[in-house]
């Protein structure tokens, strides 16, 4: 077994070695090890994230016509790291009468509640942190930690901005969680696992050609999840002045900032995993690991810049709007979709593949056209209300 | 002293202290915080018990969202927010004492039972909880119909909690 | 090996904190966060029964997660009702809404 | 093609279900829909026909040796003691022939059925829910028109046919008694429905009653049959019935008036087919149930009810002739055949004077049912069977032909708007050929089929049949009854298309007459095929030059429901020339008699005995109706209600009321009410009072006192119990 095959293992025996060399008892030598490996993850992911903010900068330009960081190193490489020496050295400021524990604990949490969820990413066939039997609703924990820190911090932070910043946050968070929870049932369904190697190591066909519908919900619910636009009514600048963080500074608004783009990247990720095939492409997996961490890091930045192109071409949603399009809509959809993915997949058991495949394809678009129709007619139905019935038009006269 | 018995004990500890914040602390906001801490210490109570699923389940439900429901309810309740008087009742000693006297009858009761000491089996290689729980919970001859029961008190009640918390009165009714 | 009475006299004790929080709180949220203490100790019997006992019988997980249910329903019905009563009242505490007696 | 056995068996669970469902759905959903309504019902009706059909031409008649391989399939249904009664189907050789054509007249009916209830026509000025429809005015190129007007029950007609028809389907593919039974009554319930549907006339009022009690009469002495044969077998399955041993125990046991137990049970349910197939002395329902609609007429006469009655006695032909040796007809069978040809001569001569186009239809009906019957007293099971199959073809042709007469009559009084002209007498008629030629071409063949004009018609076929058997058998006295019938038959059946159709129109309703759309008619021309073809399958083998061209495929199919296949008479010249003179010359009589009568006056044969139908129901009336209201009024009412009991009760009253007056000043007030129950209520007060105190209103303090008073129980019942 050669270090390009099996990397971490090869490197992890190494070390075991050398420490059970110096004496150390083996389960000492184990928690050790466990350790170093979380801090190699996490040291590339923060290194990652840094990046990830000089493409978000260079995205946003080039979506308004404009060039970006462009003065620091090459194409502005060195901006970022610019921008956290200056987040550093700005002041640390605790407003009065915050509550000061829950004020420090919240930039930890939020940070926390996004490193947890790559425990779960597989980024190789042999690099997977924890196999979970229940990785899917992992990710949903997690999320409920994220929304944990959210309301710490606009409570913690003594002001009425942040308060009702974070209560929306959280009521769009929680909400969305439900139609997310439903789509990552649908690689369950799929796969008959929850655990999120088992999903990549069954999609022979990407799952997007099989719920098509499941990964643009997914897609959605992620969105709202990460309070971006559309749906980043949580802290839209110009009446909340920036929302549940309005009152941080420094280094702690750097950690939420740093790690809604980690946020972002990943669900880019769990996209790819669940949908799109994660590391896998066409065997390249199979050569070396590092490819397939390439590969699913390729996928997870094509999800990335999906969520980005929706973030930087869409308007802002009215906050009821958003929960009532979740509640109505994309709840109702999700179980929907949810309910005829299972039933196709037990119908269609046993056919031919192409005919699985035309099957639950077809099957996702007539549920989408379906629900655009119902969606539609009731669009037209509030507009009328409100406009009065559409004029008929006159016929010329002759 | 195996590793297993240190982890647990410092679970417990944690979870019996946070939860003694619970009960004491003067800030409901913090006690909310500390009920999570406790609900956490509960989740690894499970994860030690290989009960993954519910481990993660009790993340979910409990401090995605009973926890964040008991935050908004302090939020809501609380003209400023500053707490003011006693946290504690008249007769807080002699529910203290209750709870002791409780807790001692039950520790008295445990004493007397045979089947204390017994430790766990081995979980069966390739056993796969999660799997046999999916399938008790919606199989027939198993408990399809308490689960039911459970779906339809849930609902029940999400709608009574929508009646008895809605404000006619507010503006939010109309649009 | 963890033997099985540590997990009750574990949950005998949150259970036993979780009635002190019942009985002696005055805020009626507070109550219900003692409520909420009592039924998770309830549930770490139920898990550690299951995993001490027949481990292919899963009465106990099932039943835990009825239980996480129930609580669901009790905390939504429950703080449902202290919003109520103080939009009502303009008091949150227990010992002040005592209209029920006599 | 075949269908194979298994699919063939589901299907013949599954025939009787959709008329029933639509029954079900047109009362609870389609009622305001009238379109909807009858979809359904025909659809049902359609659904049923092709199920019948699979299993009948695709599989019944092309086994080989159906007879001992019939469609079987019975589950367990209710639980007597330690076995199960079982009910299922049974498709065996008759029931596959009563199937067939029950199933192709009912569709034939609801199909006529749209056409007849005015489908498409506009509402009516004045209809009302209850009555025939009155006929609408509508504008037209300026001038008003009064059309017909649609039924305003529309829906509800479809629903009760749909359940007539499963009451039917039931009856025939039942393989018990029971659930035959059950079917029987379904459909006397729908009978009564039917001929009550337009409940706003008195008339049909009481004729839905008349025809309810007269079967019900019938019936319990059915239903006390049934309970004699479960009694006496244990079991109720056609099959296990007519097994060789248990025939043999039921005809070696002697029963009361000298009859064997079979003779006596074959009798009991005899009486049920009695009411049920309109015999002398219960056959006066019968014309009165012509006041339902035509359709309905139909139903009743052709395919459905009163076939059911003679279907029962062929069903229970073994039991009847289970003592009959071959020699001399048993009690029973003497009994059968004496009420059956009494019948059909009686009703013949009582055919003969009446003036209403469907009350000849009626009588004719009983005459040819006597007819059956009377074959059946022979022993000629397979001429009767033969004969109930033809005879519903020609006489559901006959009853839609005769509704189709009236409707175009009624289009005529509409149109001349005189009221007082009874659309339905055959003296306003005449001529009616040049208007309705479709109706007249198609009634003229089931006229000739009934009257069994030689050759070409089942009519003669079967008939001839029946006489032949009599003759070969040596049944004189039943033999020149029934050929004396036969004679009366084809002289009113001329007499009826004479009047109706040929001549000239003696009224100006009758010039104004019109063909009725395709949905009457189509039944017709689909009927007439049958009542000429259907007695191509059943001539005899010997019949001079004609005999062994198509072997005679019906003896040899239905003779296999019985276990020894009953022989053919032997061919004579008697029965046969007796059976053309009879035909031809009825025939010819008829037209020569009628063919100048100008109105009702020249008529001759207007008897009042005969118009007045023997003077059975005013006989009927005197003997038992006037009695029983007697009994009821002043019997039972004045003398035992009023004297007896309500002086009994005159004198308890005012003695238990003393008593209770006495009871409450002396013991209720001081004891009870003072005592116990001021007295409790005083100490529960006084308690509440001093145990108010502890309701604090606090939820908290509850809980202590619960958890206080647990543990203390809890500490006592440790110590004191468990330890």
């Amino acid at each position: 077994m050669s270090f390009w095959n099996d990397p971490l293992k090869v490197a992890a025996d190494w070390l075991m070695g050398i420490l059970t060399g110096w004496g150390m008892p083996e389960i000492a030598a184990q928690i050790l090890i466990g350790f170093l490996g979380i801090l190699l993850l996490i040291s590339v992911l923060m290194v990652l994230d840094i990046f990830l903010v000089w493409v978000e900068r260079k995205v946003v330009a080039r979506f308004q016509d404009r060039i970006g960081p462009n003065r620091l190193g090459p194409f502005g490489l060195i901006q970022p790291f610019a921008d956290i020496i200056k987040l550093m050295i700005k002041e640390d400021t605790t407003p009065g009468g915050a509550d000061k524990v829950v004020y420090n604990l919240a930039p930890m949490l939020s940070m926390m509640s996004v490193l947890i969820l790559w425990a779960v990413v597989p980024l190789a066939p042999t690099m997977l942190g924890v196999d979970l039997n229940i990785g899917v609703l992992y990710i949903i924990a997690a999320g409920a930690i994220g929304t944990l820190s959210i309301i710490m911090a606009g409570w913690a932070s003594n002001n009425k901005f942040a308060l009702i910043g974070a209560f929306r946050q959280v009521a769009v968070m929680v909400s969305f969680e439900v139609p997310m929870l439903a789509t990552l049932l649908i690689p369950t369904i799929l796969t008959g696992s929850m655990g999120t190697g088992a999903i990549i190591e069954k999609q022979d066909i990407w799952f997007f050609w099989l719920a098509p519908l499941g990964a643009v919900i997914f897609l959605i619910a992620a969105i709202a999840e990460l309070g971006r636009a559309p749906f980043d009514m949580a802290e839209g600048e110009s009446e909340l002045v920036s929302g549940y963080n309005i009152e941080y500074s420094g280094m702690k608004f750097g950690m939420f900032y740093a790690g809604e783009l980690l946020h972002a990247f990943t669900f880019g990720g769990f996209l790819a995993i669940m949908f799109f095939g994660g590391y896998r492409f066409f065997g390249l997996e199979l050569v070396s690991p590092f490819l397939a961490i390439a590969v699913l890091l390729f996928k997870a930045f094509i999800g990335y810049w999906l969520i980005m192109w929706v973030k930087y071409t869409l308007l802002r949603i009215r906050i009821d709007h958003m929960l009532a399009f979740n509640w109505k809509f994309l709840t109702p959809l999700a179980f929907v979709l949810l309910m005829v993915v299972a039933l196709m997949n037990a119908l269609l058991a046993g056919t031919p593949t192409w005919l699985y495949i035309v099957g639950m394809f077809l099957s996702n678009v007539l549920v989408a056209w379906g629900a655009l129709e119902v969606a539609r007619s009731y669009s037209r139905r509030e507009r009328e209300k409100v406009e009065g019935p559409k004029p008929v038009v006159e016929t010329a006269q002759h | 002293m195996t590793g297993e018995q240190i982890t647990f004990l410092i679970v417990a500890l944690v979870t019996l202290g946070s939860g003694l914040m619970v009960v004491t602390t003067r800030n409901l906001v913090h006690a909310a915080l500390w009920l999570v801490a406790t609900l956490f210490g509960v989740a690894v109570t499970y994860a030690l018990l290989h009960a993954s699923f519910l481990a993660v389940v009790q993340v979910v439900v409990y401090i995605g969202a009973i926890a964040i429901l008991f935050i908004f309810a302090v939020m809501l309740t609380r003209k400023d927010m500053r707490d003011q008087g006693p946290q504690m009742n008249r007769n807080w000693w002699f529910g203290a004492l209750l709870a002791v006297l409780t807790f001692g009858g039950l520790y008295f009761l445990l004493q007397g039972w045979t089947g204390l000491s017994k430790t766990a089996a081995a979980l069966p290689s390739g056993f796969d909880a999660v799997g046999e729980l999916g399938n008790a919970l919606v199989s027939p001859d198993a408990y399809v119909l308490p689960f039911e029961v459970a779906s339809v008190l849930l609902v029940a009640a999400l709608v009574g909690a929508v009646y008895v918390a809605f404000n006619p009165h507010s503006g939010n009714s109309g649009k | 090996m963890v033997p099985l009475s540590w997990y009750l006299i574990f949950a005998a004790a949150l259970f036993s904190i979780g009635l002190f929080g019942v009985l002696s709180r005055r805020n009626a949220i507070a109550i219900l966060l003692g409520v909420e203490l009592m039924l998770n100790s309830v549930n770490i019997n139920l898990a550690a029964f299951w995993r001490y006992g027949n481990v292919m019988d899963m009465t106990g997980q099932v039943f835990a997660i009825i239980v996480f249910a129930v609580a669901a329903a009790e905390v939504a019905v429950g703080l449902a009702l202290v919003i109520s009563v103080y939009r009502r009242r303009n008091t949150v505490v227990a010992d002040e809404i005592d209209m029920m007696k006599w | 093609m075949m269908i194979h056995e298994e699919t063939a068996r589901l299907l013949t669970w599954l025939i009787p279900l959709p008329p029933v469902l639509a029954f079900a759905l047109i009362v609870l959903f389609t009622n305001r829909s009238k379109w909807l309504s009858h979809t359904i019902g025909v659809g049902a009706a359609i659904l049923s026909f092709i199920g019948s059909m699979l299993v009948t031409v695709f599989y019944a008649f092309r086994v080989e040796h159906f007879g001992e391989h019939p469609i079987e399939s019975a589950i367990n249904w209710l639980p007597t003691g330690n076995t199960w009664f079982r009910i299922g189907v049974l498709i065996d050789p008759l029931g596959a022939a009563v199937l067939f054509f029950v199933s192709i007249t009912i569709f034939m009916i609801f199909l006529y059925s749209v056409g007849y209830q005015n489908y498409g026509q506009p509402a009516g000025d004045h209809d009302r829910a209850g009555l025939p429809p009155h006929g609408a005015t509508i504008e037209e190129h300026g001038h008003k028109h009064v059309v017909p007007s649609v039924e305003p029950m529309y829906s509800r007609f479809f629903a009760f046919l749909g359940l007539f028809a499963f009451g039917m389907y039931v009856l025939v593919v039942s393989d018990n008694l029971l659930t035959m039974f059950v079917g029987w009554e379904i459909m006397g319930l729908c009978s009564y429905l039917l001929i009550g549907f337009w409940y706003g006339k008195p008339s049909a009022r009481n004729a839905a009653v008349k025809a309810f009690m007269t079967t019900r009469i019938g019936d319990v002495f059915m239903l006390l049959g049934i309970a004699f044969l479960y009694s006496a077998t244990g079991t109720l399955t056609f099959r296990e019935i007519f097994t060789e041993e248990t025939l043999h125990v039921l005809a070696s046991t002697p029963a009361a008036f000298g009859m064997t137990a079979s003779g006596l049970i074959a009798l009991l349910l005899f009486i049920g087919t009695v009411g049920k197939s309109a015999q002398w002395p219960l056959h006066v329902w019968l014309p009165d149930a012509m006041e339902g609609p035509t359709p309905v007429s139909a139903m009743i006469h052709a395919a459905t009810m009163v076939s059911a009655g003679v279907y029962a006695v062929i069903r229970m032909f073994p039991l009847l002739t289970a003592d009959f040796t071959g020699h001399g007809l048993t009690t029973t069978m003497s009994i059968v055949a004496f009420i059956g040809a009494f019948t059909a001569l009686f009703a013949a001569t009582i055919a003969v004077a009446q003036n209403d186009i469907k009350r000849v239809l009626a009588y004719s009906t009983i005459s040819q049912l006597g007819y059956m019957i009377a074959a059946l007293g022979i022993g000629a099971y397979v001429a009767a069977a033969f004969h109930l199959i033809t005879h519903a073809f020609f006489k559901a042709l006959l009853f839609l032909g005769s509704g189709s007469v009236i409707h175009g009559m009624e289009h005529g009084v509409l149109h001349t708007g005189n009221h007082n002209v009874d659309p339905q007498d055959m003296f306003n008629m005449g001529g009616l050929r040049k208007k309705m030629p479709v109706t007249f071409w198609t009634f003229l063949i089931g006229g000739f089929a009934l009257s069994g004009f030689p050759l070409i018609t089942a009519g003669f076929w079967s008939k001839d049949e029946i006489l032949a058997d009599a003759f070969g058998h040596g049944h004189w006295a039943v033999f020149v009854t029934l050929a004396a019938a036969a004679f009366l038959t084809a002289f009113y059946t001329m007499r009826q298309i004479t009047l109706t159709f040929l001549g000239e129109p003696r009224t100006k309703e009758a010039e104004h007459a019109q063909e009725t759309p395709w949905t009457m008619t189509t039944p017709l021309v689909v009927l007439s095929v049958f009542a000429i073809a259907y007695g191509w399958v059943g001539i005899p083998e010997h019949f001079p030059v004609l005999g062994g061209l198509v072997p005679n495929w019906f003896h040899d199919f239905v003779g296999h429901t019985l276990a020894e296949v009953p022989d053919a008479p032997e061919f004579s010249w008697i029965p046969l020339l007796t059976s053309l003179v009879v035909a031809l010359g009825g025939l010819a009589l008829g037209w020569l008699v009628y063919r100048n009568v100008k109105s009702v006056s020249d008529d001759r044969l207007q008897i009042p005995l005969l118009k007045n139908k023997y003077y059975f129901d005013e006989a009927y009336d005197f003997l038992f109706v006037k009695p029983a209201y007697w009994f009821a009024e002043t019997f039972v009412y004045k003398w035992m209600d009023k004297g007896l009991i309500d002086g009994i009760l005159h004198i308890f009253g005012p003695t238990t009321g003393g008593i209770g007056s006495a009871i409450r000043n002396y013991f209720d007030l001081p004891v009870i009410n003072r005592f116990f129950g001021d007295g409790s209520a005083d100490v529960t007060y006084w308690f509440g009072g001093k145990l108010r105190a502890i309701q604090t209103g606090r939820v908290q303090q509850y809980l202590m006192l619960a958890l206080v008073t647990f543990i203390v129980i809890g500490v006592a019942l440790y110590f004191f119990v468990l330890a």
